[in-house]
């Protein structure tokens, strides 16, 4: 059996040694043809998100004071890297900690990285499940969280 | 036995009048079946393409995506047909509607069934074969006019490709013509129907090369370098839009079921089934032929221009000529 | 810990580069700490002569930067090598803001793109770069990025507060 | 091959035509420039025009405090952002000589072969694609889906994870993470028969993909190549073995290399990769050890002046973070090696003589990403 890579016989081994490729491959793609599909059809079907999921940002309610316990520290706008954070905080009576009253972000530069709710002391602020961050018109984007927890503003 | 001897038809026929009216009632069959056929096969080709890959295909027309190329036709009726500005305007203009003819006229010739039958012409053999190539002409006609690279190399591409193609496609089908010595496509599926025996199991090497040559005539699976989409962009047509676009899709999925219906009559005994009338079986076979067409070219990847010459030149040829020699001394000693 | 094998290596790179290039100061860095086992500041030149020997024992030419400290700039060379023992070297020079250095693209073609994007980010041109035109920026752009007055930085003084 | 040197240079002037495969084209993997100069299908020229996907994240670093900068990482190599990230948190830790604890290593190592294993098959099957197999790239897609659920249950995110923190990782592994990792490596294992039969097999992937650009090791010396596509040509350099980093000391698995240094090559060394990757994160699951994700480590972390260099094995090859640091928080400069620019540059070294047909191939072959090289 000469092994020169131009003999003859050499040649009718990549032939066949070529066809049996093709057909083997055309049995895989078979196979898959009849397998089960794997894709959800987002508008109809969707899925639900696991619990580290990171969708944009939200205010916890806590049972103790019924509201969040932002102190309006600015830690979090600190730390943010696009800086799409304003918290505004005010002090019932001179002596007692400031409560946060209005929260900021503008969800078209959040980057969702976690920053903030990783350096906030208070723990207040959270990832909610949402992934439909499409607003009509840019200043739709800047949303009030505190306002949304409250459902007043 | 033409359609036109059969009794209750006759007399009505003697109303409608000679071949010309028998002819121009054909194609208007065609003009209807063509459109149909295509749309359905567009349909089946991007179900087929999903399975495959593990998606549903089309599912938001109609139940199942029934009518979603009934829409795309809609759509692309609908779209702005766009002539870029650096165009050469007639050949640009003229190069889809010529594309398409060819493929209507394939369909006459074709022997769906002892009684369905446009016109069995003594010439259908050659005359599928001399349209199919005017097709190539307006490949180039367009490449050339929409004044694009991309469109140059795929048009260039398509002239070189379907000019190697051609010679094993003919050499293959001549052994068959040999053992028929008729060039009507009529007789060639009633002489396998006779025989009971499709020429398939006499003449397998051409059986492939003949499917392997038309699968290049019509730019289809491993060999459509012509609009290979990851390197030309889509070749050709890449400047066509609107109703062009789906004129050259048209053509391109008709002479694909004319391919087909080829293949069948010459080797899988067209119309010859046991139970079911013969039409029922002309379209089994060559829609389920369709089918390993499109499986084709969801599995392999695209030949590269060269090998793809050397394949047909060095490799289809001479075993064409070869499988013909040898038919010719076998027929010559029987 | 450094293995036999990378103290012989060290010990020869250092002799060889003492000899070529004199003037430079060689000294051997904590690799864990720093993440390079030899630390070679140059002072007048002979960037090309380290290429050259780096060249000869096979090292890669991992980057070329510079650094901006407002009087002057750095530029930094850093060899690795995957033949022999696993050993980085990485080579600085302080040049004077509108110096023009020699390029290593002879030596290293790799270095044609590291220099030009260097030269398109701090505008320190090379001498004898086969094709020295901007790489990343667009072509018609008259400023140097990465310079530290351009833009918003703490040398501007324009930066507000919020940062540190 | 079509002999370049005998057309002299005459002739060349008059028959060249230059044609721009990008920066919109179907097989540039992002927004690619590349620019040939082509005798009728035969490549003259090759010039990669990029910068087209830069966003300055170096300008950035030197306005940010070190913690800012850390989603930023993630987004210069999209696909394998968890290994950047690893790589910039391990950066900033040896400057500031923070000790992480083993556990996080482990988690690291895990979610960065996670990640290898996703980028690998981009890269493979965006191969396939260039060469005109569609279906196989859907079927890596399929596979790639359960790596980013699996990373979406820890880190929260798909593509852009800020997973690690100085010091560790932001949460540990959940349960429901271990158990998926599990099954996904059974499921994997038992599809590598089809891609294997499929694509490496098929004797038109082959016909394509043999001794089509060829890089040799001199070529790679040169020019810098690193990762698989040095591997491809023979060279067994891995950043995880040559200076092994993190946890990757205590795991044992191979490097494959091939010696034909052609497209093929480099195909079959990533699909080896595959089964590497899937061995570290089975002995990292085995032995995962309990204890705290996160060492203690201030707010905002203050290096001490002074500069670092540390590399790792990007799935692209050996990237590096060059850290200037002058004592405050804010960097003041970061140099980040990406592999992908000096792979792509060695295009120019080896493309000319090839098909247009065979660029796709080639560039594909080399598995680039645009924001990497552009950053």
């Amino acid at each position: 059996m000469n092994t020169n890579p131009y003999g003859f016989n050499q040649y009718i081994k990549d032939i066949l040694v070529g066809g049996k490729s093709l057909v083997v491959g055309l049995w895989i793609t078979f196979k898959r043809l009849c397998t089960r599909i794997v894709t959800v059809q987002y508008p109809r079907q969707k899925l639900t998100m696991t619990a580290n999921f990171r969708g944009h940002i939200e205010a916890i309610r806590f049972d103790d004071t019924k509201s969040h316990h932002c102190v309006a520290c600015g830690l979090c706008a600190r730390t943010c890297p696009s800086h799409v954070i304003k918290v505004q905080g005010e002090k019932a009576r001179a002596g007692d900690k400031k409560v946060g009253t209005r929260y900021y972000i503008d969800f078209s530069k959040c980057s969702l990285c976690g920053l903030c709710v990783d350096v906030c002391p208070e723990q207040t602020i959270t990832f909610s499940k949402e992934y439909e961050l499409v607003y009509y018109s840019r200043w739709d984007t800047v949303i009030d969280i505190m306002g949304r927890l409250e459902g007043s503003r | 036995m033409n359609i036109t001897q059969l009794p209750y038809i006759k007399d009505v026929y003697g109303f409608l009048g000679s071949d010309v009216m028998s002819g121009l009632v054909g194609l208007l069959i065609i003009a209807a079946l063509v459109p149909l056929n295509v749309a359905f096969l567009v349909l089946v080709e991007r179900k087929v393409a999903g399975h495959i890959q593990l998606r549903p295909g089309p599912m938001e027309v109609g139940p199942h995506g029934i009518l979603q190329t009934l829409i795309d036709a809609v759509k692309l009726l609908g779209k702005e047909m766009v002539t870029p500005s650096s165009t050469d305007k007639l050949l640009y203009w003229l190069s889809p509607i010529i594309v398409v003819a060819p493929a209507f006229v394939g369909f006459i010739p074709l022997p769906f069934s002892p009684l369905v039958q446009i016109k069995d012409v003594n010439v259908g053999f050659l005359l599928i074969f001399s349209f199919s190539s005017i097709g190539v002409i307006s490949i180039l006609m367009g490449g050339w006019a929409s004044n694009n690279k991309y469109s140059l190399i795929g048009a260039v591409r398509s002239v070189a490709q379907n000019v190697a193609y051609e010679i094993p496609l003919l050499l293959a089908t001549m052994p068959i013509i040999l053992m028929t010595n008729t060039f009507k496509l009529g007789e060639i599926a009633q002489a396998q129907a006779q025989s009971g025996l499709w020429f398939i199991f006499y003449q397998p090497i051409a059986a492939i090369i003949f499917f392997i040559a038309t699968t290049a005539e019509t730019n289809r699976a491993p060999f459509d370098l012509v609009e290979g989409e990851s390197e030309l962009v889509s070749g050709f047509h890449t400047e066509y839009t609107g109703m062009r676009f789906s004129l050259f899709f048209l053509a391109e999925y008709t002479n694909m079921v004319i391919a087909a219906a080829l293949f069948t009559t010459f080797f899988l005994g067209g119309w010859h089934g046991p139970v079911l009338p013969g039409a029922v079986w002309f379209f089994a076979k060559t829609y389920f032929l369709l089918f390993v067409v499109m499986w084709i070219r969801w599995t392999y990847p695209r030949i590269r221009f060269d090998q793809l010459m050397n394949f047909a030149w060095k490799i289809l040829i001479p075993i064409a000529l070869v499988n013909l020699f040898i038919t010719a001394i076998v027929l010559k000693v029987l | 810990m450094l293995t036999a094998g990378q103290k012989k290596l060290l010990v020869e790179l250092k002799s060889s580069l003492a000899e070529s290039v004199p003037e430079g100061q060689i000294s051997e860095s904590d690799y864990a700490a720093k993440g390079y086992h030899l630390d070679v500041r140059l002072q007048k030149g002979g960037v090309r002569r380290v290429a050259q020997i780096m060249l000869d024992r096979r090292f890669i030419l991992e980057t070329v930067t510079a650094v901006d400290f407002i009087d002057s700039f750095e530029l930094v060379y850093l060899y690795s090598t995957y033949y022999q023992q696993q050993v980085r070297l990485l080579v600085r020079i302080r040049i004077a803001k509108d110096a023009q250095p020699y390029s290593v693209s002879a030596i290293y073609p790799g270095a044609i793109w590291l220099e030009r994007e260097v030269y398109d980010f701090f505008g320190i041109r090379f001498q004898e770069h086969p094709d020295l035109k901007r790489i990343i920026n667009p072509d018609e752009a008259d400023y140097f990025p990465l310079l530290k007055n351009f833009g918003k930085t703490k040398f501007t003084d324009q930066i507000d507060d919020i940062l540190c | 091959m079509l002999n370049i040197k005998t057309i002299d240079d005459a002739t060349i002037s008059q028959r060249v035509y230059q044609l721009n495969l990008g920066p919109q084209h179907p097989s540039t993997h992002g927004v690619m420039h590349l620019l040939l100069t082509l005798d009728g299908e035969v490549v003259v020229k090759i010039e990669p025009i990029i910068g087209y996907s830069h966003r300055g994240h170096e300008k950035m670093a030197e306005n940010r405090i070190y913690e800012q900068f850390l989603p930023n990482p993630a987004r210069m190599d999209y696909l394998s952002g968890m290994i950047f990230n690893h790589g910039y948190c391990m950066a900033v830790e040896k400057l500031c000589g923070i000790e992480v604890p083993r556990r996080a290593e482990y988690i690291r190592v895990i979610t960065s072969e996670l990640n290898r294993i996703a980028s690998h098959f981009i890269g493979t099957m965006d191969y396939a694609m260039g060469l005109g197999a569609i279906t196989p790239f859907l079927w890596g897609w399929d596979d790639r889906e359960n790596i980013l659920d699996l990373l979406e249950m820890i880190s929260g995110s798909r593509l852009t994870y800020s997973y690690g923190r100085f010091g560790g990782v932001r949460n540990d592994i959940t349960k429901e993470f271990y158990d998926g990792t599990r099954k996904f490596i059974d499921r994997l294992r038992s599809r590598f028969w089809d891609y294997e039969n499929l694509i490496n097999q098929n004797v038109i992937f082959i016909k394509r993909s043999r001794d089509v650009g060829v890089i040799t090791t001199e070529d790679a010396l040169a020019f810098g190549v690193t990762g698989p596509t040095l591997r491809g040509s023979g060279v067994k350099y891995d950043v995880r073995k040559n200076e092994p980093y993190s946890a990757y000391p205590e795991f044992k698995f191979e490097i494959p290399t091939r010696k034909e240094g052609d497209c093929l090559a480099r195909y079959q060394v990533r699909m080896a990769e595959l089964e590497q990757s899937i061995n570290i994160i089975e002995q990292a699951l085995d032995h995962l050890p309990p204890g705290p994700v996160r060492a203690k480590v201030p707010r905002f972390v203050t290096p001490p002046e002074g500069d670092c260099y540390v590399t790792f094995e990007s799935a692209r090859g050996a990237a590096g973070f060059y850290i200037v640091s002058d004592g405050t928080r804010v960097p003041y400069r970061i140099k980040v090696r990406a592999p992908s620019f000096s792979n792509l540059f060695v295009l120019t070294k080896i493309c000319p003589g090839h098909f247009l047909a065979d660029i796709v191939a080639i560039f594909g072959s080399i598995d680039v990403t645009v924001p990497e090289i552009d950053r």
